[in-house]
């Protein structure tokens, strides 16, 4: 608004609600986007948003959304001087940063050194351990001997866990409470190391007790400066995905909070970050944190941020990314409130949350205040097959964490989508959960209280649907005789005409 | 008119007659409800009973309804008098379904774990059928013999569509 | 959510937008909502809200919604314990309030006292000279004599207006902009008050200069706390409508602010306010502002509010009514940002703003950052005749002003609303036009620029709506032709099963 | 297949052809158009011409389509072949309506300013109607005598009803 927008012209690679979020965020800053989709996106929102948009190859993702040589030709060809990856896709691939930057357009993204640094476990561990982060304790080499075993378990604190070097699955896995155990826990896990892969190395690490898994937004310009935005919890997890967010996290203290996001910028300055990152940490019941993985790109839940710090991350990612500085100093920034993200999701919760795409007939979204609903659907949209279940994210702001939960409670309740099955009803049953309210959880909860949260007791709403049922069964049948003695003329019931009861052949 | 609707698996005899003026009486098992239902938009009906009212989501599917009522989906089966009546000649369609095994989601046939002939465990793992990066097993329901399978390997297939057909044991 | 809500149950009088804004209020705080509704509003969206509605009389509002009787007697029988009166209808009726309290429910909203005092012009002006807050300065009683004419118009100090005291309609009305012309323009005023009234009586009072309107939201509780929530700007009016507000006022000094948040705190405090009030002030282009009357209800344009300082006023008159003290002090109310609100009527622009109710056939909202739609509509719904026009209010935040503008233009170009006209197009000339966008206008803005406004200039856009309708008369007449020949089976397209579409036997 | 469409009072011969798979050519006054319109929902066009992309809803009425695109309406009157040659017939009911006053808005009739048989100038106002707590005084759009008004003070009117109709001057 005030001043030429930073790009005139940015393609999006991107599909689903990220790409109309990036979307969004370039025509409030009066840039054009421009959009890519598969040929099984042709009717998908992010394509009815864009003013233009170019088919790139089949459904396969592999054929499409990840082919960068075409994506880049598009961009060239449409006069676009910017690339927004979104999340996922080409998001984290140094690669095609390099092709980006080579054919002289801008990536809205870190630079690709940064990228690979925090792209390989190993790396990122040593350049963490380098700028003074913390790294969970342990050898990441493995033990030579039962007595270095004990020496190291020593030095890092119990409760320990030994690991497989070959590892995975849990096997070869062994927690360790006190020293007393350590010996014949070796034993147990070379053996069963072995056994799995015939490799009986193993190393030892500190157990963190009762994780939560809190991570730091960071920002950082071309100009070297390098902010944080404060901390997201993201401990309800199912398999390692995340479904609820919130910030700020429930149980972080002030000095921890300073701490955390203290180290999150060191590591941001480290490794001469650029744009938007998100610092992950394993934060122990004790207190102690741990660097666990950068994500450098934006994040799925990076609306809570925006809720509650109160800054918009998208059109900050598309200012510095045309070398402009930050539109904020650190000093801006305070946390108010308390925000909740849930990810709606083409799934069943009621069937071991199995993937359901298929077409959405009615879809009713919340409205009104502090409700924002970032999506990518429509009434009559096909979800498709080929992609990430998720159709949108579904974000509350309160003023205290109460209110937040009441406010998302009550969003959950005027939103309604039929057609497809999805997870809504999970988040309601998570929101009325006592544990999820007394804010003290962690990334065992979802395992931990499955059954409650499954359970379901709505006596006269099942009563309702019959009736309701039955009362339509009726209304059909009555149509189908008015539509078989057609003198009724133009005054049909609008619900004889509704398409999509019409599309099916009772 | 009287319908058989099917809920959680407990069968309702269902009468049904319009007062006018988009009132209801639904008798259900004997019992009479009075109800308002109107049609604000297009699949919904607002019921009222008394002073409470609910928004119900109707979604018609091929053998009933499937309907949204405070976020909650309920699946019914729907079956009026004169499909009734077939059924009983055994003309009707209307038997249960306990010998296919479908798929509800939409995907990509990518395994089949049996082949015609093959005996089968209830819940015994048959197909597996892809989507959204996620396969899933498909189970049979019950004992038997799979008598056909009308699907390959590599074939998208609708919601619904049915993938393996089994003879149940005894019948 | 934390501790019981503050009632079980409540009466929400009043129909629209803002009944649902109310009942949305009470889900969040586990307080079950009520509607009542005329009979031309059994299928309202405010009814399809609620879990519990009562026919309360015919479409006249005269028959129902201001049937204080009805309603009350309704609260009684179905155990709400509080009514909610939103704004209009019975929102400022101290008799009303009386008897809610007589049949010991509580009224949302100020005692009727304080009502009473701010419903008479005459009787608020006395009480906030006694309250010293500056009113527009004059006589207010008609003028003796030239000589006194003289003096006053020296002391209040010059431009200043004549008017008659019989008067309105701009008859008998004199600016005089110094000494040398007064003694001529009172024989002017008084020869055409004495021809247009029978009465030659005129007083005299101070002239502001392009005036804005600039409001402040007050805030009571019963322990006698009286806080203010800062300004808003609602000058873009048209006929003393509001059509635009934002918050902050972009003209304000911190200074004015300062002092004009102190006047409108002590209002509240002379009249022994309680829950939510606005003090309406005239602010001049010199800096002055000068009391104009007070609200003693909830605003339309409160949701800017809420954004800006981020609390909840709905929630906070819903705990205040029960005896609640206020859940924040002064000191923790900050503004952060800028807020901007539309609303959306039911009119035409293109033919003098004329009311245009009727069938609402597609709806799509904007959702993604920072776009609030409190609204009462639903694709389908006949919006009536017999209400006010206006269908929904657009809000929307923005880190600066500047963000708030580029943030409207996009949500204005997400909505889509088709089957009723509405002033949507007027609201995006209003966000592309210099002079809004410079923050420099007053009360005079729309009739100024209404011809810049109305300009439109499309070519694009026209070419393809006519591309658009000769398409879909060609897709009409195809399936008109495949309805005659019904070989096709059940596989329809799902446009020629369009409900809205098939209404319409072309 | 040949229309006649109106937009903003001109008139344009507009030829459709299907070319499969949702693309069609349109021919206005002699210049083709080449474009894609599918339809993702119901009562909208994405329309694709080249890279650019529009989202178009279309409502129909009844004569023509109200078409809304960028947020801007526009209001289409759409006649076909044959009711074009009726109309040359005299036949159709295609002629303009300038000697009749209607209302696009429903409502209700609070004054008659006209009786039968007066003259009436263009842009005299000849009946009132109200609606949402507004009057609205609806004018002649040209001079000529009223010839009848089906509607009185007091009734409710649909909106596009006709309320006045005014013989025209010199017809």
């Amino acid at each position: 608004m005030s001043g030429a927008p930073p790009f005139k012209k940015v393609l999006v690679a991107n599909r689903g609600e990220i790409a109309l979020r990036v979307m969004r965020g370039c025509r409030e800053l009066g840039i054009e986007p421009v959009a890519v989709y598969s040929e099984a996106d042709a009717q998908a929102p992010h394509v009815r948003a864009a003013s233009e948009a170019h088919c790139i190859g089949p459904a396969a993702s592999a054929e499409s959304y990840l082919r960068g040589d075409v994506i880049l030709d598009v961009a060239l060809r449409s006069g676009c001087e910017a690339i927004h990856p979104g999340y996922g896709f080409l998001s984290e691939n140094a690669g095609f940063v390099r092709q980006v930057v080579d054919a002289g357009l801008a990536f809205v993204g870190p630079p690709p050194e940064a990228m690979e640094v925090m792209g390989d476990k190993v790396s990122a561990r040593r350049a963490m351990m380098a700028a003074g982060v913390p790294v969970v304790p342990g050898t990441a080499d493995p033990l030579e001997s039962d007595d270095e075993a004990v020496r190291v378990a020593a030095e890092i604190g119990y409760p320990v866990m030994l690991k497989a070097s070959a590892g995975g699955g849990g096997k070869g896995m062994r927690k360790v409470d006190d020293p007393s155990g350590i010996v014949s826990a070796l034993r147990g896990a070379r053996s069963e190391a072995r056994n799995a892969f015939g490799d009986d190395r193993v190393y030892v690490e500190k157990f963190v007790v009762n994780p939560r898994h809190v991570e730091v937004q960071i920002f950082s310009d071309a100009q070297g400066n390098h902010l944080h935005l404060f901390e997201r919890d993201c401990s309800i997890q199912r398999r390692h995905q995340k479904l609820v967010e919130e910030t700020p996290c429930p149980v972080l203290s002030p000095e921890t909070r300073a701490a955390m996001t203290a180290v999150a910028t060191q590591a941001a300055a480290a490794i001469d970050y650029r744009g938007a990152g998100t610092v992950e940490f394993l934060y122990g019941a004790d207190g102690s944190f741990y660097f666990l993985e950068m994500n450098t790109r934006l994040q799925v839940e990076h609306p809570i941020t925006e809720m509650v710090v109160g800054v918009d991350l998208v059109q900050a990612q598309l200012l510095t990314a045309a070398g402009l500085p930050l539109p904020w100093g650190q000093d801006d920034l305070q946390q108010r409130g308390h925000a909740i993200e849930v990810r709606l999701c083409a799934e069943d919760p009621d069937d071991g949350f199995r993937p359901a795409p298929g077409r959405i007939e009615s879809l009713r979204l919340p409205t009104g205040p502090w409700v924002r609903v970032d999506g990518a659907f429509y009434p009559g949209y096909d979800v498709p097959i080929h992609y990430d279940p998720m159709m949108a994210k579904l974000i509350v702001w309160g003023r205290t964490r109460d209110d937040a939960i009441g406010r998302m409670r009550r969003a959950l309740g005027e939103l309604v989508i039929t057609g497809v099955r999805t997870n809504a009803s999970f988040y309601r049953a998570v929101m009325d959960h006592p544990a999820f309210q007394s804010g003290r959880y962690d990334t065992g909860y979802v395992a931990a209280y499955l059954d409650d949260l499954m359970a379901d007791h709505h006596d006269d709403d099942a009563l309702v649907a019959l009736l309701a049922a039955a009362v339509d069964a009726h209304r059909a049948q009555e149509e189908r005789a008015r539509r078989v003695a057609p003198s009724g003329g133009g005054g049909g019931s609008r619900w004889a005409s509704a398409g999509r009861l019409a599309q099916v052949g009772r | 008119m009287a319908w058989q609707i099917t809920r959680d698996g407990v069968e309702h005899t269902v009468d049904v007659e319009a007062l006018g003026d988009d009132r209801y009486r639904v008798t259900v098992d004997g019992e009479a409800h009075e109800l308002h239902a109107a049609c604000p938009e297009d699949g919904v009906l607002s019921i009222v009973r008394g002073s409470r009212r609910w928004e119900a989501d109707v979604v018609r599917t091929a053998g009933g309804a499937s309907v949204t009522v405070s976020g909650r989906r309920h699946e019914l089966g729907v079956i009026d008098e004169r499909q009734l009546a077939l059924a009983a000649l055994g003309l009707g369609g209307a038997a249960g379904n306990d010998n296919v095994v479908s798929t509800s989601m939409p995907g990509k046939v990518v395994a089949l774990l049996v082949a015609e002939g093959d005996a089968v465990q209830a819940g015994q793992g048959v197909i597996v059928v892809e989507a959204m990066k996620m396969e899933n097993e498909l189970k049979a329901a019950a004992a038997g013999v799979v008598s056909s399978i009308p699907v390959a390997v590599g074939d998208a297939v609708e919601g619904g569509a049915p993938l393996v057909y089994i003879d149940p044991d005894g019948d």
